[in-house]
Parts: structure tokens; sequence; C-alpha cells
């Protein structure tokens, strides 16, 4: 019946950690408003990470936990990046011999009736898009 | 039915042979149940992936049509409420039942204010058939914006994961709700101390793991 | 005549009643309820299967419609897979063992246990009354958009479904939190039986895979009722990211039925030749092994689904990482026997079918693994035959074998061994002449779930329909003997096999309440027949108990009531 | 079973089908034989280690790195030879030759349309020209079929709203079984049609007949075959009421009312099942049909069910 193993996070730290949180969300937000292109993802992504294992880590406390705890949601994770990469591997190659074709039938026509519009109306619409 | 040894403290079961094996394994089994939420949630970031990259135009057109002051302000308050969780199981673990009872009850009313926020984005997307699937319509001018824009290909795709995500993660927080009215109340009854604290531990972790997930879906849905 | 005769008090008769048994937290009881349960299931799958092989004894109608036939092989799979082969081995053979092997006084979230059943039972529930609600048909995979251009049943299985993946997950978190943490002193991970390392293996499947049917089918569920064009071509979703989703669980799923029967077999062969488990590190090992690996293979179910090339590929090689140390435990399991003192009982011989029946599954999944073979092989009667022979040639004989072996310590009775030995060989034969002439047929270009066929595939579905009668009779015959011996058999000693782990040697027959009096003390590994010599000094049954358990108090003198037995 | 089938596999009708076939028997000879290997040592085993005296305890046995090494490293071995082939196969059958002469391929439940490039069309029977490459292009209107042809060991998916494709170059002149071999309904097993394969010349011979003008009747008759799953000719009940002597009767609805079989209302039947339901018949036509018809071939199913008495 020993306590000693429970760590208790000091009452500092928590709050050290929500004002990261916070920091972090309006940070996040802050850099939402600029177009990075290719790295509009990756950043947001990199900060939504650092926010999880913050609360993983500090929050949850598995920084101080026992390590099986550990190794479950490392596995569980590694599981999700299995499931989202083995599908990338065929969305995002599909068509790669002759047997599939990339496109959808729906995105043919798509494609077409964005042709019969005419290129200046095209352009229109997608200005008014954004 | 339960024979408890008669040098172990009430709160352990039979089974057990001491408060710690019976703590660590009510928190291995949590842990392990997180690890099904992400799964579960697992298949909804993989459609929003995948669908992402079929469509990048109409994510990039769609993201602006939801509210991210709504959304911003929804994942402060769900970081606070997770920070109270915190607070609360420090108050417990020091013996602070008063502490515990006050950061649990703030709990509730932040995971209550999240629920609010969500309905009124919820009734707003619905006013103007930002709906999923076959349901999608956008209609109707609000603030001299014409919502017919966002009828763009692939629209529904983005909404049917838009309304699923968000209202997958929206069930687990009324869930968390009930929850915490639970432990809220068997706390106020006094169940709780130094020694034994562990569904508070338990329901903490489940509700940092709402947390996680809304962190982000916030991003992913609202501002990318 | 009852468990009065050996005057001990057990779990099956310290507390009377139905009560007793509905809201019981004991894990025997509730494997006990599960048994009852799935064997349910299996009666009715299996009856559903007779029917659909007297269809396709003839071409054209023979006794029902094509609708029918198509409900008919939907509703057998799905009974059969999710209420019946998924929780047969961890739900009852895991639940009535494992906390007594593993030393525990039983597992760590009892009354998550009892939800588990009764989660399962609604879930079994749900699904059952799709078939008041509409037409069910095509098959367990549910691929869309066909799923969801039938009926609302599909609403009610895919709920039915859901709810019985929660059963299944909570029945693995469970068992791997009893595992890590309730482990008798001296019960260190390499003294483990291989059927709790296999049980263990296969609840990490369990935790890790069945979520994601949970959102697959939720999805299928959403797509139905609000068409969320997620996964229906007309709508501008994509119906192969649906059989992504339903893979990712499915395949893992094929090791949530293989592997428990792995750990049975591993215990059998090792009892039974009364020698160690050869390679016994790799075998355990292995299982957690293929556990993993089991999910990065999904795809060889797609070959000609419309799925990229390259991932076909990448599926197919990982498909070999899984095929190679799956037959290194067969090699094991054969050569434990070597300089070993083989004894022929009944479990003993579902473990010897399951050798050879088990090892055609595995032949054929390599042929079917091969990219341009299954190009030809893909959706006819060889890959029919090639589950059958995994899932019942594999799943099904090892149950069989497991519930000939534990039934004594279950149920302190002792069947009739000469019907049994009748019964397994029936079994065997009327297993090889129901689905080998389907490898046949099927590599001659037989599709599955067809209700009609051409003539020339007549002579092989007779064969198959003859065999099914065959298998029927044996498998009606083990139902019979069993439930004689619970009313009639002769009553089990402690440990009938000579069996080496806890709950032959630490505890009564059947056991007590509470499995031991006092927590057992772990010295030898679970096949360490060597170092316990002194226990078969008078023959092959043992008739002592080693350890804790022998002191168990005899009953009051409450007159004996046959209500407590099962 | 033909001149170059055998017990296990049907005829090799296609220039790929002999390569498939090649590496069929290598893995088969190959599992057979490590199977019987396998078996003998078991039996062998069971026999010799008998139980014969019950107090025996056998020591361990010293576990041999050497074999252990053998039986992981021969198969792994093994393995790798039939993927690399497997993959090579593969690769030739999914890669259609650019000079193949291109069939558009539709299905729909319960039945095949094919249309070929100088714009004939036929629906149970598919006529290739031997000895030439042929590839198609399928598409499906409603649910995930499959398109498979056991002589030629070919087989892929057809998804609605994408296209796939096969090819296959029959080697020799014949009919050839096409089966459907993804499960789309009540029909399923009934999805068949043949490949007829012909020599060049003849092949011409009938696109040539094909793209002429028919009668109408004659239209309707091949549009029928798109029918014939459900509906008979010849009076026979089946999914759908049997068209035989349909034309001009009264008849009885499922919601009481009754209706005149005239022109108007055979057309609506077809381009809109749901609108009238024949008494004891459930609701289950597809509207799909209709839609991929010509009004020329709609007018001709029409002037076809007129002939029926």
């Amino acid at each position: 019946m020993s306590h000693t193993e429970h760590h208790i996070t000091s009452l500092k730290t928590l709050s050290i950690v929500f004002g990261a949180l916070v920091f972090l969300t309006v940070f996040t937000v802050f850099t939402a408003q600029f177009d990075l292109g290719a790295f509009n993802v990756p950043l947001a992504l990199a900060i939504a990470l650092t926010k999880a294992s913050l609360v993983v880590l500090i929050f949850m406390a598995l920084i101080w936990d026992n390590k099986v705890n550990a190794v479950i949601l490392a596995v569980g994770c590694l599981f999700v990046v299995v499931f989202i990469s083995f599908i990338l591997l065929d969305t995002e190659y599909r068509g790669d011999l002759s047997n599939t074709f990339e496109q959808t039938l729906m995105d043919e026509r798509l494609e077409a009736e964005r042709a019969a519009m005419g290129d200046t109306e095209a352009a229109e619409s997608q200005a008014a898009d954004h | 039915m339960s024979t408890p040894h008669s040098d172990q403290p009430a709160h352990v079961k039979h089974y057990f042979v001491s408060s710690e094996q019976q703590f660590d394994a009510a928190k291995m089994g949590m842990w392990l149940f997180l690890v099904t939420e992400i799964l579960l949630f697992s298949g909804m970031f993989v459609a929003y992936t995948i669908y992402r990259s079929w469509h990048p135009e109409t994510w990039a057109a769609l993201s602006t049509a939801l509210d991210w002051k709504l959304g911003g302000l929804n994942t402060i308050v769900l970081l606070g409420s997770s920070f109270t969780v915190a607070l609360g199981i420090h108050h417990i673990q020091k013996g602070n039942k008063k502490g515990l009872i006050i950061n649990l009850i703030l709990t509730f009313l932040f995971a209550g204010v999240f629920l609010v926020v969500k309905y009124f984005e919820y009734s707003a997307k619905i006013e103007h058939g930002l709906l999923p699937g076959a349901a999608f319509d956008p209609h109707g001018i609000s603030y001299g914006f014409d919502y017919a824009t966002y009828n763009v290909p692939y629209g529904p795709q983005f909404f049917s994961i838009y309304f699923v995500m968000t209202g997958i993660h929206g069930f687990h927080v009324l869930v968390g709700m009930g929850l915490f009215a639970w432990i809220t109340r068997k706390a106020i009854r006094g169940d709780f101390s130094a020694e034994y604290y562990t569904p508070v531990e338990n329901c903490g972790l489940y509700w940092h793991l709402v947390d996680i997930i809304w962190i982000f879906l916030f991003p992913l849905l609202y501002l990318i | 005549m009852s468990h009065s005769a050996n005057g001990m008090v057990n779990y099956l008769n310290h507390d009377k009643g139905i009560k007793s048994w509905l809201f019981t937290l004991d894990h025997k009881r509730i494997g006990i309820m599960y048994l009852v349960a799935v064997s349910l299931a299996f009666l009715a799958g299996g009856i559903l299967a007779l029917l659909v092989r007297i269809e396709l004894l003839a071409p054209g109608e023979t006794i029902m419609s094509a609708d029918a036939y198509n409900q008919s092989f939907t509703l057998h799979a799905v009974l059969m897979i999710f209420a019946f082969i998924i929780p047969a081995i961890p739900a009852v053979m895991g639940n009535f063992a494992l906390p007594i092997q593993l030393g525990a006084k039983d597992v760590a979230f009892p009354r998550l246990n009892l939800a588990s059943f009764y989660i399962y039972l609604i879930g079994a529930a749900i699904a059952m009354s799709a078939l008041i609600v509409g037409r069910i048909d095509g098959g367990w995979t549910f691929y869309t958009p066909y799923s969801t251009s039938i009926g609302d049943g599909i609403l009610f299985v895919t709920a039915g479904v859901f709810v019985m993946g929660f059963s299944s997950i909570l029945t693995g978190l469970n068992f791997i939190v009893t595992v890590h943490k309730m482990r008798a002193p001296g019960l260190t991970w390499n003294r483990l039986p291989l059927f709790i390392w296999s049980i263990y293996a296969t609840s990490i499947v369990q935790v890790l895979a069945t979520p994601v049917i949970g959102i697959t089918v939720l999805l299928l569920f959403l797509e139905k009722a609000f068409q969320i064009g997620i996964f229906d071509p007309a709508l501008g979703g994509d119906p192969v990211l649906f059989q992504h989703f339903f893979w990712f669980y499915s395949h893992p799923a094929v090791y949530i039925m293989i592997l428990p029967a792995f750990g049975v077999v591993s215990d059998l062969m090792g009892t039974f030749s009364r020698h160690q488990v050869s390679g016994y590190k790799f075998v355990a090992l292995s299982s957690v092994a293929i556990a993993f690996l089991g999910f990065l293979v999904w795809g060889h179910h797609m070959f000609v689904s419309g799925q990229s090339a390259v991932s076909s590929v990448v599926f197919s090689l990982i498909t070999y990482l899984i095929g190679i140390p799956t037959g290194v435990k067969v090699i094991n399991w054969v050569q434990t026997m070597y300089k070993g003192s083989v004894q022929f009982k009944s479990p003993m011989l579902y473990a010897i079918m399951f050798l050879f029946t088990f090892s055609i599954g595995g032949f054929t999944g390599i042929m079917l693994g091969v990219l341009a073979i299954d190009i030809h092989l893909h959706d006819t009667y060889f890959v029919v035959a090639h589950f059958h022979y995994v899932m019942m040639g594999g799943n099904v004989i090892a149950a069989l074998g497991g519930l000939h072996y534990w039934w004594p310590k279950m149920t302190g009775k002792l069947y009739n061994e000469t019907q049994a030995k009748i019964a397994a060989f029936l079994v065997f034969f009327g297993f090889n002449l129901t689905f080998f002439p389907q490898f046949i047929m099927g590599a001659q270009g037989m599709p599955r779930r067809y209700y009609d066929y051409l003539p020339q595939y007549e002579g092989y579905h007779q064969l198959s329909t003859y065999g099914s009668w065959v298998l029927g009779v044996g498998l009606f015959l083990i139902a019979y003997y069993l439930l004689v011996s619970v009313f009639k058999g002769k009553k089990a000693g402690l440990n009938p096999w000579g069996a080496l782990t806890l709950e032959w040697t630490h505890t009564t027959t059947p056991p007590d309440h509470h499995n031991f009096l006092e927590t057992p003390v772990v010295t030898r590994g679970a096949y360490d027949f060597h170092l316990a010599r002194h226990l078969f000094e008078h023959g092959g049954e043992v008739t002592e108990l080693e350890g804790m358990g022998d002191g168990a108090s005899t009953l009051p003198e409450t007159p004996a009531t046959e209500d407590a037995t099962v | 079973m033909g001149d170059n089938g055998s017990v296990w596999l049907p005829d090799a009708m296609s220039t790929l089908a002999g390569e498939v076939d090649a590496l069929f028997w290598f893995v088969f000879w190959a599992s057979t034989i490590i199977f019987a290997m396998v078996i003998v040592a078991k039996v062998y085993f069971m026999v010799k280690f008998r139980r014969t005296d019950e107090t025996y305890v056998p020591e361990p046995v010293e576990e041999s790195k050497v074999l252990e090494a053998v039986w992981i490293v021969l198969p792994t071995i093994l393995t790798l030879i039939v993927f690399t082939w497997g993959f090579e196969v593969f690769v030739k059958l999914n890669t259609a030759p650019p000079d193949s002469y291109e069939i558009s391929v539709r299905a729909q439940q319960w039945s095949w349309e094919f249309q070929y490039q100088e714009g004939a069309v036929s629906y149970t029977e598919m006529y290739v020209p031997v000895g030439r490459p042929v590839k198609l292009v399928m598409n499906s209107s409603d649910v995930l079929h499959s398109f498979f042809v056991p002589d030629f060991r070919i087989k892929h998916d057809v998804i609605p709203n994408r296209y796939t494709s096969v090819w296959f170059e029959a080697t020799q002149a014949g009919e050839y079984d096409i089966y459907c071999t993804e499960y789309c309904g009540t029909q399923h097993s009934g999805m068949m049609a043949k490949v007829v394969a012909v020599p060049q010349d003849e092949f011409n011979k009938w696109i040539a007949e094909q793209s002429q003008d028919l009668p109408p009747a004659e239209l309707g008759l091949q549009v029928y075959a798109q029918c014939q799953a459900c509906h008979s000719v010849d009076g026979s009940a089946g999914i759908g009421p049997t068209l035989a002597g349909l034309y001009g009767t009264t008849r009885p609805l499922a919601d009481g009312s009754t209706v005149v079989a005239d022109e108007d209302y055979l057309l609506e039947s077809i381009v809109n099942p749901m609108a009238k339901i024949a008494e004891g018949y459930q609701p289950v036509m597809p509207a799909m049909f209709s839609s991929t018809l010509s009004p020329k071939q709609l007018d001709g199913l029409v002037a076809y069910i007129k002939t029926l008495e």
C-alpha cells in the first residue's frame, strides 16, 4: 500500500502546461492565416502533435507511469499509421497498371462540364469560391 | 461473494492481492480501452486523409465554411476542462476532497459549454443546408454571403466527414459528462481518498483522450 | 449422482438457482454460459450450412428459392463468424481455463466479463432481428454498394456486429490485463502455457482491430441511413475504400479465429506426448508476431478489386512473412511427438487431425497469396474450401479438441471415449469429403455464392453435400454423448490426462468457486514433464493434486439437486 | 474437361493461361511434397513413439539449430521464388498490349452488355477474334460485379463510377463461359455469358452484320437478353411476370386496381418500374435498365413483347 509510486504532478507544472496548450492553440490559428503552400498541413499537424504529447505526458502522467501503458499507446498509434499509409499506398497509386483507371467517371464528367463552361467562366467561378 | 483479505482495505476486490495490483490493473485496462478509442477514430481520420488527398480543392474551399472562432473557443474550453481534471486528481492525491469536487464540477460545466457551442455551430450548418451526403444543399444568404458558392463537387463528402467526426466526438463528450456526473456524486459521498481514487484517474484519462481527439480535429477541419 | 457424489463444494454447486448463474461474476460460470450460447449459434449456423449444401445437390432449384439461398449462406457466415468462431475458444475456454492456468482467482474485471457476455447476447439478438425486418443477403462481407442497396435489414446486422464487437474488445482487454497483472508467483512469461500465449496474442488483435470494424459498420449504417457518400459510388464515394476498412479488421479477425486454436493444439500436443512442446519460445513469440503481422496483409483479399498494383504486390509479399512462421509452428507440433510418449485419447485425435487439415488450409493459403494464381482462384470455391480448412479444420477442430480436453474439468464427468473416437473419425472423414472437392471445382472455375451452377460441377457438389451429412452426423454424435455424460457420465478424476498446467494440478474437479484455496506457487514450465516425474509413478492418470486446492471443504448436508449442472 | 485441361484446372485457352498454370503446378507440387513429408513424419512419430509404458516420462530433446535453420531458410527461398514469379505473371496479366482490340463491357444486375468499336452491341455472347489481344474496358451501372473467364485465367472486378480492364488473347476458336464472381443479388448465379472466339475474318463478317439496321422486334429480342433473368417468354413464373401473352391483357396491380397492358403501360413499366407493380410480385426491378437504352431500343423491346403470344 505504498503511494510513493504515484507521482503527484505539481500545480505549477500543470499550470505551465495549460498555458503552453492555450498558446499553441492561438499559434496554430495565427499560422493558418498565412498560406505556406505545402507546409500548411505539416505545420498544423506538428503543432497538434506537440499539444497532444503535452496532454499525454503531463496531464495523463504517462511520463511517470508504468512503461507497459506507454507501449500500449505506442502500438495503438503505430497501427493508425499502418492503417492510413497502407490505404494511401492504394489510393495514391491507382491506375499504375492499366487494369484500373485512375480517374472516376464522375471526375471525367466534371472535367468535361468545366471545359464546356469555357475557360473564362471557370476562372470566374473559381474566384467566387474564395 | 467477496471475501476480502482481512489485511486489505475495503475497496480491494477479493481476487486482487493488493490495492496496488488493483490500481495497476484498472489503469492498464483503461489505457487499452483508450487504444480502442483511438482506432475507432482512426477510421474517420483515414476517410479524411483519403478524400482530402483526392479532392484538395474541395477541402480548401470548404474549410472556410466552418467557423474557426467557434472551433477555437471550443478548443480552449476543452483544454480548460482537461486542466481542471488534472487539478482534481492533483487535489485528491493530496487528500483534498473539496478541491476534487470543485474541479469535477468545473469540468462538467466546461463540457456543457462545449456542447452548447457545438449546438450553435450545427444549427447554422443545418439552416444553410451544409449537410452530409445526399442531403448536401447549400443555400441561403447570411451577412451578405451567398452559401450557394459552397456547392462544389465532393462537398457532400466533406460535410459527411465533418459531421461524423464531430458527431462521434460530441457523443464522447456527452458520455464524459455522464461519467463526471457519476464520479462527482461519488466524490461528494466521500468515496475517494488519497488511497483510493482509481475511478477519478480513469475518467480523467478518458477525458484527456477526448480532448486530444479535438486537438487534431480542430486544425484539420477548421484551419487547413 | 451429481457433484455431491464427490462430496465437494465446487463452482457448479456452491450456489444454486438460475439467478446465481445469470448474475455470476465467476469466470468459470461465464465460460459455461458462453459455451451454451456459442453452441446454439453453431447449431443454427450448422443447420443453415446443411440446407445450403442440400440446395446445391443439383443445379437449379432443389429445396429453396434463390433469395432464400442467398440469405441462408449470408446468415450462415454472419452467425458462424461473429457469433461462433470469434468467441468460441477465447470466450469459452479462455474464460474457463485462462485464470486458473494463471493461478489467479478470477479475471481482472469480473463485472466487465459478465457485461461482455450480455453485450454478446444483445448483439446476436439485434443481428438476428434483421431476419424479421427484411432481406439480408450478400455474404458477411457487406460490400458496398450492394449492401446499401438492399432493405433495411442491413441496419440491424451492422448494429448487431457493432455491438458484438464491443463484447470481443472487452473480453480481449480483460484477458490482456489479467495475463499481465494476475500471474501466480513463479509463473514467469516463459513458463506460461502456450494456450495463454495464444489467447494473449488473440486479445491484442481483438483490442486493436475490432474498433475498426466498429467504425466501418457505423459508416455503413450511416451510408444506408443518411447516404453520406463515403462508400457509395453513386454519390461519389469509393467502394474499394470500404473493402480496405472491412479487411483491416476482417483479416486480423482471421487470427482472432486461428491463434487460440494454435494454443489449444500446443497444449494438447504437449500433454498427450508428455513432452516439452518443441520450440516453445518460437511458438509463443511467433503467436504474438503473427498477431501484429496479421495487420499488414489485408490487401491480399483485394487483388482483383481495383486497388493499385503496387499495394497488391506489397500485400502479397508480406503475406509470406506470416506463412513462414505458421509453417514452422506446424513442424514444431509434429516434432513435439519426437521421442515423446504419445497417447491417443480423443482430444489428441483432434490435435492430430488439426495438423492435417490446417496444413492443407495453410498451403492453399500460400497459393492464394501468389498474385497471378489468385486472379484465377479469387472468389471461387477454392477460396471457400481454403477458409473452411483454416476456420473449420483449424479453429473448430481445435475447439472440439479443447472441449474434449477440458470437459471433465468443466463438468466433473467423463464422456464415452469410444463414441468420442467414432465421432472424431466421422468429423475428419466428413470434413474432408465436404471441402476437398470444393478445391477442385473452385480451380475449375466454380464461383462462390452461386445458387445455380453449370452441370460440369455437379459431381463435386454432390460429393460435398454427402460429406456435409457425414460431418453433421459426427457433430450431433458429439453433442449427444457430451449431454449424456453430464447426467450419466462417470465421475472424472483430478487429472485424467496427466497434464501439468495449474487447472489440472492445483485444483479439484470441478474447480472450487475461488479456483484455489491458496495462491499456487509455480516452480516449473507448463510442459516440464521431466521435472514432475513423481506425478506419473502410478501410471497415466494423475490422482493426486500437487498443491493447494485438494483441501476443498466438503459439501454441507443440503440434498443434491440438478440445477447446478449445465 | 477439354483437350488441355486437367483434374485441377480447366482448359488453357489464352496466351497467358499456360504461364499461370505453370506457376500453379509449381506451387501445387512444392506444397504437396512438403505436406507429404510433414504427414509421413507425423505418422511415423505417432507409431514409433506411442505410449506403451504409462509411467514413462521422456527427457526433453535437445533442439537442433541446423534443422531449425533449414526449415526456416528453405521455405523462405521457395516463397520468394513463388512471389517473384507470381509478380511477373501478374504484371503481364495486367498490362494489355498497345495494339489490342477494345471492347466496352457494361455490367448490371444481372446481365452483361458488350459494345464494339464499330457500334455493334451484343448481350449474351461476346464475339472476339482469335489470335488478337482483346482489351475489355469495364464499368458497372449499379453494384460491384466481377468479370471471370476460367479458361483464360482472367478476372477483374467491375466497379460503378470507375473503369477497370482486363485483357486476353484467345488461342483457339470456341465458346468460353463468362461468370460474375462478385455477389450482386438474387440472380448473381444467372449472370453468365459466353466468349465466342472466331477467326478474324469471321469476326469481321459478324461485326458487319451486327451494325446493320434490324427490324424493331429483332432489336428488341437482343435487348431482351438483359431481361431474361427475371422475365420468361414461355409463360413460366420468375422474379417478375412472364412476358408471354402479356400485350393487350388486363393486368391486376398490387394496389388492387387494374390496367390494360398497352404500349404505354409496357414502356412505363420498363422506364419506371415502380410506377405500377403487378399483383403478386415484389417491387425489385431496377430502373437502371432503361437508362442505358436508346429510344430505338426501347421501341424495339416493346415491339418484341407485342410479338409474344
